[in-house]
């Protein structure tokens, strides 16, 4: 087992503890905290796995400003702090059968698929901004456009719908 | 390294995600489970890009859009969820029935039509969640 | 003479309907309405008989032939053409509307503006015309289809004044089934596409030997039950009592005069010419339908309450002789069906007037309401009914006879193929069908006609009636004494594609 | 680094209605008080402006933005490819994008909506399908789907402080988050099974068996989730009635045409395009999807007396009709006979909402409330009755039996015989309901006056007569259906 | 000239239906002169036939039908003008005797048209060539008994008999129509000449002969009222007097007997057949002759009587006794017409047609009383009068088939049977003879009886009916006396029947005069009073005449009737399947739809993520 290895089950178990702990904690709070955690995992694996941009942004955006957000929302609902009871609801165990069916799934034909695989990651091959931006406005340039569009649509519909007093 | 790691951890990430979403009766909790889906999916690719080696790097770059794409739709959602709070005053996902087909839904939406046009505040302050 | 294929003969006959159907309510006052409607279909009726002169002297051929692209990407031209087996009933439908038409002269119906009625029936007769002249399967189907709704809007809004959720039932029942047939219809329609890779009709029959015979089987089977929901066949027939009770006069006499035999003329059309290997291993199970439809229809009018839903029925034993005689399979069991649809409209379209007439003057058409001794109270409008009536139990020397006859006669040597005792074991029960027909209308004449006269009077026929009946009246009795005038001379037969 | 050649006419009609839409902006939150009309002028203007681009790029297929043939994909793959299919969902989008846009005015001129963010929203989601059915590799396809989605969401939850509105946005939002991330996981299995995401190499990869087997088959079904939703196939219909009757109609005949549209367009390049050596496993899947689609719709529209409930699972059921052709295997002349049937239905679609969101200002809800209108509004209820009945492909409407016509005829020719005759015994389905509908227009309106009969008093916000752009919307489709009823021909130009 | 004969009556109905309503006295008018002219034309036609066996034909005109073309063309022989002339001469005395008969009946116009439109009916049957057309004016003739009949609609019994009568007869014809096609098919033409050249040139195999004679049976026994269809013809007796006279005496229930005869060639092929006409003819002959026996009312007696007369004709024909039928044929229309007037006239004056109420009637009506005698003794066979000379043709050809011919068992029947029923006959006729005319007067003529078939109130004391009603009785007298003469000379009317065979004719003779005294002495022991009383219990059986119309309803008419009930119920069950069946469906949905739609979100996620994993699911396995 190389390092890379035992490196990347260690935060596997880590994103996979918390992510567990965001699905069961009664807490709200804590939830967007063990999200947290899983996100930061998740960067590290990027690393490992030579997607050093991809990390980087990972954690900027994911933990910068999606959980923010998230928690930004948690006070404008004004969530309680404290632990909350029902938060899980009756559709729980239909869910938990449903979602252990999506993961059964993905797995079986993905060890069908890969079984003996291996990544052979190379020092040529790190993905690095400069050679992820050049491929990115090299060959993508046409969904980097289209993604600003969307970019300002998701922007003017999000301010449109919080928009608190009436303007004329 | 087994490229089976990280699909298997996708995978499961992905499990959970569903989970979330499909048992939280707290919206934000549902948008943190729709999130876990997406990272388990940029998990996906990286794995792949990585695996293919592809010179055009389509694998990362995708998980770059879609990491963007996911902080738009949170965005947006976080909107409709505070444009529903303010005319719910809760965000249960389970307990909105108003636009449900009863029987036609006459009479719902005929007391419900009316009801829309005198504004939030008049709804009994209905809480879900109950202050410790 | 100038050729009317020229100057487009079939086109008037189809267009000029439609288009007097949207510019006559124009004219406001009603009257003028229906005047100027009967004066088309004067015109429509006098170019009909022009063009049935032709036919005849074609000798089976297509006549008044005319083709024009409608949509090309579909394949789907304006093909129109008529020969001996569609001219007799366009002209049956031109008149019928003329007769239709004159009846509403003067008596406006209970319930409904008469001008919308008459644009109604103009559109009416514009599609069935269209439906008979069609010689391209896909503007069969749209022009089969452009008479479902004006009539679905007669029978809905103008039909009986008492029982308004009744009626709207009967018109919605009437229209799902019928649409479900001929949407199946559709389906055998584009499978001969698919198989011979043409839409034109004439082209078809030629190369109609290709499609292999389990593919034939599963067309001849569609076209079945597509046309059997308008026939009506047995099990599809539900829907012809209640619509035929609800409807008004004028409605009822096109819906059984003209509706009902766009079933069997498509039937005589795509079976015997396009799918002929198919349809001889179909053929007894139509025969049995039609058989049971002719018993069926028989015994159930034997316990009739209404005298309206009784000629219903009545209708559906007459369908079930039509079957038969096509599922015979000879060039015998053709010119019997030919015969006996066109009979039948005549004299059932007769029937349901005068049942029309005695229902708008007693209110009702059951029994009960109507009294008995109507020979004294209005001997002429009685007369009329027992005629009618007679001619309509087959008695020879009118026109039902012939058509039932030269059924039984093609049963009793259908095609070799078929097997011989089965449509023997048809031809007794068809002929326990006619003597049950006898049972029932002399039974209904003895209940409304003979008897100690109620008390309340009954006027007489008027004489816009007698101009609207007469002509059916003529019909019968020519038919009945010469019905030559009607049967396919020798070389037409001859010309008859079936397999020998 | 080697940049794309960008064919720069091959993307004006996008530019222009990008364009459109941030002048729209810009127009309405610095122009004087009162000019509510502007925005949706220049919403036209930018639409018009697309239409006549698209119409010049009609002559030749044109491809750009195409990827390097360096490395180890050999045939040259472009990410945006104007053909006559793609053309066609063009014309489809913009003219329905257009119509709405008018539509929606009159609810701005009312005040219900903001008219700048609407206009933009809209215009920016057309571009996201506009995008879509140009788009030729999984990533384009993505961003394109996700731009189409998210302005929707905010359309839905558009008006002040609604409730049914807000219930409406979250729960197709959230469904809608579920269904992308679904796609999303179908489009990195299925990068993962042929290591590309462009169109022409993973055709190849899957015809060559190059692709790892298990992982691809799942990967193209996820991929067609996030599509299915947009086209509401039987699984994920379940959005369709709450959202259309929670959102504004303009909106909901938005979400019933043009995102249903993209849908379509999106599935049949995801099957066409990139898994047509797969056929024989996809288009049995399509067809059951279909057959189920349109039972379910025709069936739960069966008991609806609510009106927009009643258009949205009639949406849906006309959705299973849309979906046969593809079923039939995707040849040319299917895609031509489902393009023709959409087009149709989009022009057909709109004049029923118009009329309905017209009437329904005045406070009408359900199909009894509708009871005379032709009497009353001869205009409306001619042009709602002609709708109703080519939606049922009944002879008035003949436009609609032809596109029906054309549904059947690639049915049977795909040797799909029992899917036809599920079609026959639905159309008799949809019969049903249609022609109830059609009876209470046509029917006198019973003693008490009925919603569709303008009462006196003012019903708040409810002019009697219909806003100027809303009769104009009805007029133009009644006149276009007519026209096509009877010379049917263009309908089908786009059939080779 | 043939043609005329047939339309001439045609055009008098057409006058009188269309003319007859505006002045009163055209209508008897047009009837009288337009048969009396078609019988002038008979007339010429039969003296231009009976000399010579030429047939002329009126040219065949083909009708195609797809298969066998219908060849319709008129064609008169010995045989057809006979006929003619014995038809049209009995419609023009109807005609005459009705003038009177139905004064101020204000539905006269209708039956006049009627009464001439049957005469066409008849003349086409007899004249025509073809099967088909023969047919149609065997049908017409029934649809005219059937409007006759129900002449006086308003009364219960007329209504009832009309429809039982056009049933039965309708019934047959069916069997009629299938015989048609079988003779037609195995001779391949439908022209009569046509079948009768094939059948005497032997291309017809005895099997289709059987088949096709014994369906043609089927319509004869129907028209014929012979035993299985027997029971229409007394319940027809509502119908005005004319009218039985005419078609239930005369005509139409000879067209059967017509033709037999014509197709006899076809006949004499199948012994089978020609056993079931014999076999029928006994059962109808006694049979009838016994309820005649016990019937109360006049009319009843008399169509009894023609029943069993018919049969005779039968029997004759069922031993190819051609001549004797024919001659008995004629002379029965003769004197059963005249027997059926006179009973008209005594009803005139009377009121009524029941038995019991008459009596003593010999002074008040003599012209009558010595017609009608006439008309009785012809009926019993007595020696002068033309029925013992027919009657004895027919008896004399059973003798020698008995004797030496090679139907010997078939020939005894019918000797035995026949004499038995000559002494029934005799007896009966002397009953209702002695019933009407001598004794006491019995009932008083003021209240009208039931069943009288004008129902008018007659003058109270009887009288003597006007000459327009005498004067047909004398001359239909004349032929029943004078015709004796004219059947013995030979190659009378080109017939050859020997009509005096001295051996049988004494035996039936003897037998006659028997049962004519025993009547009498009966009568005139029980002191003037009904002789059937001697019949003691039979009689009840025979006045209910067997139980025959009970046991038809038990058979027939109930299980039919039921089944009409249980089709008009499943009727309205037919159509629930369909409507229960959408109804379930929708609520079935309905409740589906509901559930999975009632707006719980996170019931909307889960069906969506059940439904795409189960899409991967089936999509992975089938790969």
């Amino acid at each position: 087992m190389t390092l890379v290895e035992v490196l990347f089950l260690l935060l596997g178990a880590m994103a996979l503890g918390s992510a567990v702990l965001v699905a069961v904690s009664a807490n709200l709070v804590h939830c967007a905290l063990w999200l947290v955690v899983t996100l930061g995992a998740l960067a590290g694996c990027y690393l490992l796995l030579a997607a050093e941009f991809v990390a980087w942004v990972q954690v900027l955006i994911y933990l910068g400003a999606v959980v923010v957000l998230l928690l930004f929302a948690l006070m404008l609902t004004r969530a309680p702090t404290g632990a909350v009871p029902d938060l899980t609801s009756s559709n729980r165990f239909l869910a938990a059968f449903t979602a252990a069916a999506a993961s059964g799934l993905l797995i079986v034909s993905f060890a069908a698929g890969f079984g003996g695989t291996r990544i052979e990651i190379g020092s040529g091959d790190i993905g690095s901004a400069g050679a992820l931006g050049s491929t990115l406005f090299g060959a993508w340039v046409l969904g980097f456009e289209v993604l600003s569009v969307l970019l300002l649509a998701a922007l003017i519909g999000a301010i449109v719908l919080s928009r608190r007093q009436e303007r004329d | 390294m087994p490229l089976l790691f990280p699909l298997v951890l996708s995978a499961l990430l992905f499990g959970i995600g569903t989970y979330v979403v499909m048992a939280r009766r707290h919206a934000v909790l549902v948008l943190m489970g729709v999130e876990l889906m997406l990272n388990a999916v940029n998990l996906n690719l990286v794995a792949f890009d990585a695996w293919w080696h592809d010179a055009l790097d389509s694998g990362q770059v995708l998980a770059l859009f879609v990491i963007a794409i996911a902080a738009a739709e949170i965005g947006l959602g976080l909107a409709i969820v505070l444009l529903v709070f303010r005319t719910h005053q809760h965000i249960n996902v389970d307990a909105m029935r108003e636009l449900a087909d009863r029987d036609g839904g006459q009479r719902a939406d005929q007391e419900a039509s009316k009801h829309t046009d005198r504004g939030a505040g008049s709804s009994p302050d209905r809480v879900a969640v109950t202050p410790p | 003479m100038i050729s009317a294929s020229s100057f487009g003969g079939l086109e008037f006959l189809v267009a000029g309907p439609a288009v007097g159907a949207a510019l006559l309510p124009l004219l406001r006052d009603s009257r003028r309405v229906t005047q100027a409607a009967i004066g088309l279909a004067s015109a429509v009726l006098a170019v009909s008989i022009w063009m049935w002169v032709d036919v005849v002297s074609a000798d089976g051929a297509y006549v008044w032939q005319s083709n024009a692209s409608w949509i090309a990407a579909l394949d789907v031209h304006w093909r129109l053409g008529v020969d001996d087996l569609s001219a007799p009933l366009v002209v049956l439908t031109a008149l019928l509307t003329w007769c239709c038409l004159v009846a509403l002269l003067k008596r406006a119906p209970d319930c409904g503006g008469t001008s919308a009625l008459v644009g109604l029936i103009l559109v009416i007769e514009a599609g069935s015309i269209g439906t008979f002249v069609a010689l391209d399967l896909v503007l069969f189907f749209v022009l089969f289809e452009v008479v479902l709704i004006p009539m679905w809007f007669v029978i809905a809004a103008w039909g009986d004044p008492h029982d308004e959720p009744g009626r709207r039932r009967a018109a919605s029942r009437f229209l799902v089934v019928t649409v479900t047939g001929s949407a199946l219809m559709l389906v055998a329609f584009l499978l001969l596409r698919s198989e011979l890779g043409t839409f034109d009709l004439a082209a078809l029959t030629e190369r109609a030997r290709v499609i292999e015979s389990d593919r034939q089987i599963l067309i001849a089977v569609l076209l079945m039950v597509g046309f059997g929901a308008k026939i009506p066949m047995w099990p599809l027939h539900f829907w012809l009592p209640d619509a035929h009770s609800k409807a008004p006069t004028v409605g009822s006499v096109l819906l059984a005069g003209v509706l009902l035999k766009l079933g069997t003329y498509g039937l005589l059309r795509f079976w015997y010419d396009v799918v002929p290997v198919g349809a001889l291993e179909v053929a007894p199970y139509l025969g049995a339908l039609g058989v049971v439809g002719i018993v069926y229809g028989a015994l159930a009018c034997l316990a009739q309450p209404d005298l309206k839903r009784l000629i219903a029925y009545s209708s559906v034993g007459h369908m079930g002789f039509v079957a038969l005689a096509i599922s015979t399979m000879t060039p015998q069991g053709l010119a019997a069906a030919n015969f006996a649809n066109v009979a039948h409209g005549v004299i059932t379209a007769l029937l349901f007037f005068v049942v029309g007439a005695v229902k708008d003057r007693v209110g009702d058409s059951g029994f009960g309401v109507i009294g008995r001794g109507l020979y004294a109270r209005s001997p002429h409008l009685a007369a009329v009914l027992a005629v009618a009536a007679v001619a309509s139990l087959g008695l020879p020397g009118l026109a039902g006879f012939w058509g039932e006859m030269l059924t039984m006669l093609a049963a009793y040597s259908p095609h070799p193929d078929l097997p011989q005792t089965t449509y023997l074991v048809f031809m007794v029960l068809a002929g326990l069908g006619v003597v049950l027909t006898t049972v029932y209308f002399v039974v209904a004449v003895r209940k409304v006609c003979q008897g100690v006269p109620a008390s309340d009077a009954v006027t007489d026929v008027e004489a816009d009636e007698w101009v609207a009946w007469l002509p059916l009246v003529a019909l019968t009795v020519l038919l009945g004494l010469a019905p030559m005038v009607m049967l396919w001379s020798a070389d037409v037969v001859a010309a008859l594609p079936v397999t020998p | 680094m080697t940049t794309q050649v960008i064919d720069w006419w091959a993307i004006a009609p996008p530019l222009c209605l990008v364009a459109a839409a941030i002048t729209a902006l810009l127009v309405d939150a610095f122009a004087p008080r009162g000019s509510r009309a502007l925005p949706c002028a220049i919403s036209l203007v930018g639409v018009l402006a697309a239409l006549l681009a698209s119409a010049a790029l009609s002559s030749h297929s044109r491809a750009t933005f195409c990827l390097p043939a360096s490395g180890i994909e050999q045939p040259v793959n472009c990410s945006w490819v104007i053909d006559d299919v793609t053309l066609a969902w063009w014309l489809i989008i913009l003219v329905s994008t257009g119509l709405i846009g008018m539509l929606l005015q009159p609810s701005v001129h009312r005040g219900e909506l903001p008219g700048g963010e609407l206009y933009f929203l809209l215009l920016s989601s057309a571009t996201g399908a506009l995008c879509l059915a140009a788009a030729r590799d999984l990533i384009t396809l993505l961003v394109a789907l996700e731009t189409l989605s998210l302005p929707s969401f905010a359309l839905v939850g558009l008006r002040r402080r609604n409730r049914r509105g807000a219930e409406a946005a979250l729960k197709f939002f959230i469904v809608s988050v579920v269904a992308t991330a679904f796609t999303l996981l179908g489009i990195s299995m299925v990068y993962g099974a042929t290591g590309s995401v462009a169109a022409g190499r993973i055709a190849t990869s899957v015809a060559t068996g190059a692709a790892v087997e298990p992982v691809i088959a799942v990967g193209m079904v996820l991929t067609l989730v996030g599509f299915g939703f947009k086209v509401a196939v039987v699984p994920f219909q379940v959005w369709v009635p709450d959202t259309y009757v929670g959102a504004p109609i303009g909106v909901a005949a938005y979400l019933s045409v043009v995102s249903k549209a993209a849908g379509l367009a999106g599935l049949v390049i995801v099957l066409v395009r990139f898994f047509s050596p797969y056929v024989d496993l996809w288009s049995p899947m399509v067809a059951v999807a279909a057959a189920l689609t349109m039972t379910l719709g025709n069936l739960a529209a069966l008991r609806q007396s609510h009106v927009v409930r009643l258009l949205a699972w009639s949406s849906v059921a006309q959705a299973g009709y849309l979906l046969v052709p593809l079923a039939a295997g995707g040849s040319e002349a299917d895609i031509g006979a489902m393009q023709a049937y959409a087009l149709m239905y989009a022009i057909v679609n709109v004049s029923a909402f118009a009329v309905v969101g017209a009437v329904s200002a005045w406070g009408a809800v359900t199909v009894d409330d509708f009871r005379g209108l032709v009497r009353t509004r001869p205009w409306l209820g001619l042009a709602l009755t002609f709708a109703l009945l080519c939606l049922a492909g009944l002879p008035p409407g003949i436009v609609g039996l032809v596109a029906k016509v054309a549904i059947f005829r690639s049915a049977v020719e795909g040797e799909l015989t029992w899917l036809a005759v599920v079609l026959a015994i639905n159309v008799a389905l949809g019969l049903v309901y249609y022609l109830r509908f059609v009876a209470a227009l046509l029917t006198p309106a019973p003693v008490r006056a009925a919603v569709a009969e303008p009462p006196a008093s003012g019903q708040p916000g409810g002019q009697r007569e219909p806003h100027g752009a809303e009769l104009f919307v009805v007029i133009v489709t009644f006149i276009a259906a007519a026209v096509l009823s009877i010379f049917p021909g263009p309908l089908f130009f786009v059939l080779p | 000239m043939t043609l005329g004969i047939v339309l001439l009556p045609v055009i008098g109905a057409v006058v009188a239906m269309l003319a007859g309503h505006r002045r009163e006295r055209i209508a008897p008018l047009a009837g009288v002169v337009t048969t009396a002219a078609s019988l002038g034309a008979a007339l010429v036609i039969g003296f231009g036939h009976w000399g010579d066996a030429a047939a002329s034909a009126l040219g065949p005109y083909e009708i195609s039908t797809g298969g066998t073309p219908i060849l319709v063309g008129l064609r008169v022989d010995q045989l057809s003008a006979s006929m003619l002339v014995l038809a049209t001469a009995v419609a023009l005395l109807v005609q005459v005797y009705s003038v009177s008969y139905l004064r101020g009946d204000p539905r006269y116009p209708t039956y006049t048209a009627l009464v001439c439109l049957f005469t066409a009916a008849m003349s086409l049957v007899v004249v025509s060539d073809d099967l088909f057309v023969l047919l149609v004016g065997w049908e017409v003739m029934g649809v005219c008994s059937y409007f006759l009949i129900s002449h006086h609609w308003e009364l219960e019994p007329a209504r009832e008999g009309a429809v039982k009568a056009f049933v039965m007869t309708r019934l047959g014809d069916i069997g009629f129509l299938f015989g048609i096609f079988v003779i037609g098919e195995a001779a391949g033409t439908y022209q009569i000449s046509g079948v009768i050249t094939a059948a005497e040139a032997g291309s017809i195999t005895s099997g289709e002969a059987t088949i096709s004679t014994l369906l043609l049976l089927c319509g004869v026994v129907g028209k014929s009222a012979q035993f299985p269809l027997h029971s229409w013809l007394p319940d027809a007796m509502p119908g005005p007097t004319p009218i039985s006279a005419l078609i239930h005496a005369a005509t139409m229930v000879a067209a059967g007997v017509y033709l037999v005869a014509r197709l006899l060639p076809v006949y004499v092929l199948s012994d089978v057949a020609m056993a079931v006409l014999s076999g029928i003819a006994v059962i109808t002959m006694l049979g009838s002759a016994l309820m005649a026996l016990a019937a109360d009312d006049l009319k009843r007696v008399l169509a009894w009587s023609t029943v069993s007369q018919l049969a005779y004709m039968f029997a004759a024909l069922s031993l190819a006794g051609y001549g004797a039928a024919i001659l008995h044929l004629l002379s029965h229309g003769a004197f059963k017409a005249l027997l059926f007037l006179a009973a008209g006239s005594v009803i005139h004056a009377v009121g009524t047609q029941r038995l019991g109420q008459m009596g003593g009637l010999r002074a008040a009506l003599p012209i009558t009383f010595t017609t009608m005698t006439i008309g009785f003794a012809a009926l019993a066979g007595v020696p002068p009068l033309v029925g013992f000379f027919s009657k004895d043709a027919v008896l004399g050809v059973a003798y020698e088939q008995a004797m030496h011919g090679e139907y010997a068992v078939r020939g005894w029947l019918v000797l035995v049977a026949g004499l038995l029923g000559a002494a029934l006959t005799a007896a009966y006729s002397t009953r209702a003879w002695l019933l009407v005319f001598l004794g006491p007067r019995r009932g008083s003529t003021a209240e009208p009886s039931d069943g009288a078939d004008n129902g008018r109130i007659v003058a109270a004391e009887p009288h003597e009916s006007p000459w327009l009603m005498l004067g047909p009785l004398v001359l239909l007298a004349i032929p029943c006396l004078v015709g004796s003469w004219a059947v013995l000379r030979p190659g009378f009317l080109g017939i050859e029947a020997d009509p005096l065979h001295l051996p049988v004719a004494l035996i039936s003779l003897g037998l006659a005069l028997g049962a004519i005294a025993a009547t009498v002495f009966a009568w005139w022991q029980l002191g003037a009073a009904d002789p059937a009383v001697r019949l003691g219990k039979f009689r009840q059986v025979l006045a209910g005449e067997f139980h025959y119309d009970a046991l038809v309803e038990r058979v027939i008419l109930r299980p039919s009737r039921f089944s009409a009930l249980a089709v008009a119920a499943n009727e309205s069950s037919i159509v629930e399947p369909y409507v229960q069946g959408a109804d379930t469906a929708t609520q079935w949905s309905a409740r589906l739809l509901r559930w999975l739609h009632d707006g719980n979100l996170q019931r909307y996620v889960t069906t969506v993520v059940l439904g795409a994993v189960a899409l991967a699911v089936v999509i992975g396995l089938a790969q």
